[in-house]
């Protein structure tokens, strides 16, 4: 299955896009989503303690287990205002 | 999802993240009925100095329909927590902001004003807490850092 | 008297009773310091009932030179018990008011927020407790009442 | 010595003037002053007990004595914001 992954700020700058397609196992959680991302992006390995995850834009948990044609987020820590 | 769903399509959008200039007016008018009789406001501002070090402007980023989302959600959460509050609007800025700009404007209203004041910090303790948007200082020697809440 | 007085002559007024509309931008704006990151505001509005009485229209009447003196001294108390505000802003609306204007608009600024809010609280609480200025609620009923803090 | 003596909202309706001047005697107190504008305009007693009085643009309590050319103000319960 396939999943949008998307990242924002320092992350966005890190990986250097804003949006990628992965491709998943069936039954892949968050947790193993970020695994293979910071496969493919060591830089990211930097962060992943620190990210929030949103699916479908509402925040979840790393054993959140995904479905084809989610919207991931991959949100460092927020600092509006 | 929220009792008034159906009154806010008919008029100004009360959670909004924009690239355009924000105005206290605006946003409190997006307020107006009858029966308000007091609004607090709460206003962000590019400050010009952070840890002693000079801002030469900041970029605001957001992941613009979740943070729309979740300020909503913010508004409900006071309106369920004070019941008082009649109405709550906040708008974000997004993009270059230069020193003394506004970066969000935060309303809201009620008949009384007893209850406004705590629900004004809360709004803003909480989109610092939850709303994915996200602010780059560049500093006036050159460097920068995306900052999260001290 | 105050530590600013020399800084206030410079630019805006920063306590006023005018006869003109109120803008919150505009008091806010008296504010402006590249120091300033957070603004907290006050604005009261005329309401429509009062009591399940319908209102037709407000009248305010002051005695303005003391209004402002003690408008100031609400400002000096605040920076006095609240080390971190720079600076306070209170511009009362007089004359004939109609339902959704203005009657005030208070505004205190602060490189940071944590203080705003109780101190724009404590200053529109002290306003009603001893600034002279009253109000004429007139009902739609042809009624009309001197009103005191409730 | 005279005083200028000024009234607001109830009570500037109630006496049907903002302003008038009055003769005391060297001495007089606040006090003093109030009973005697509430001689001259009997409609005062009703609010008498509730004014607050300003001096020069202070508040005074009844005990202060006044002097040529004070400016004071009866100040009913204010009401503003």
């Amino acid at each position: 299955m396939k999943v949008t992954v998307k990242f924002f700020a320092a992350l966005r700058e890190a990986v250097g896009k804003t949006e990628i397609e992965q491709e998943l196992p069936p039954g892949a959680t968050v947790q193993d989503l970020l695994n293979l991302l910071t496969q493919e992006h060591p830089v990211l390995s930097r962060y992943v303690s620190y990210i929030n995850v949103a699916v479908n834009r509402k925040y979840v948990d790393l054993q959140t287990t995904l479905r084809q044609g989610d919207e991931v987020a991959c949100l460092p820590p927020v600092g509006g205002g | 999802m929220t009792a008034n769903d159906g009154r806010d399509a008919e008029r100004a959008k009360l959670f909004e993240v924009t690239s355009a200039e924000l105005s206290v007016d605006e946003v409190v008018g997006r307020l107006a009925d009858p029966g308000v009789g007091a609004v607090s406001a709460f206003v962000g501002v590019v400050r010009g100095v952070t840890d002693g070090r000079e801002v030469s402007y900041l970029e605001y980023e957001a992941y613009p329909e979740m943070a729309e989302q979740t300020l909503r959600q913010i508004g409900d959460e006071i309106r369920e927590r004070w019941k008082t509050i009649r109405e709550v609007a906040i708008v974000h800025r997004l993009g270059r902001l230069e020193i003394g700009e506004r970066s969000v404007v935060i309303a809201l209203s009620a008949a009384h004003r007893q209850e406004t004041f705590g629900a004004v910090r809360y709004a803003i303790d909480r989109l610092k807490e939850i709303v994915p948007i996200w602010k780059k200082e560049v500093w006036a020697d050159g460097g920068a850092k995306w900052r999260s809440e001290e």
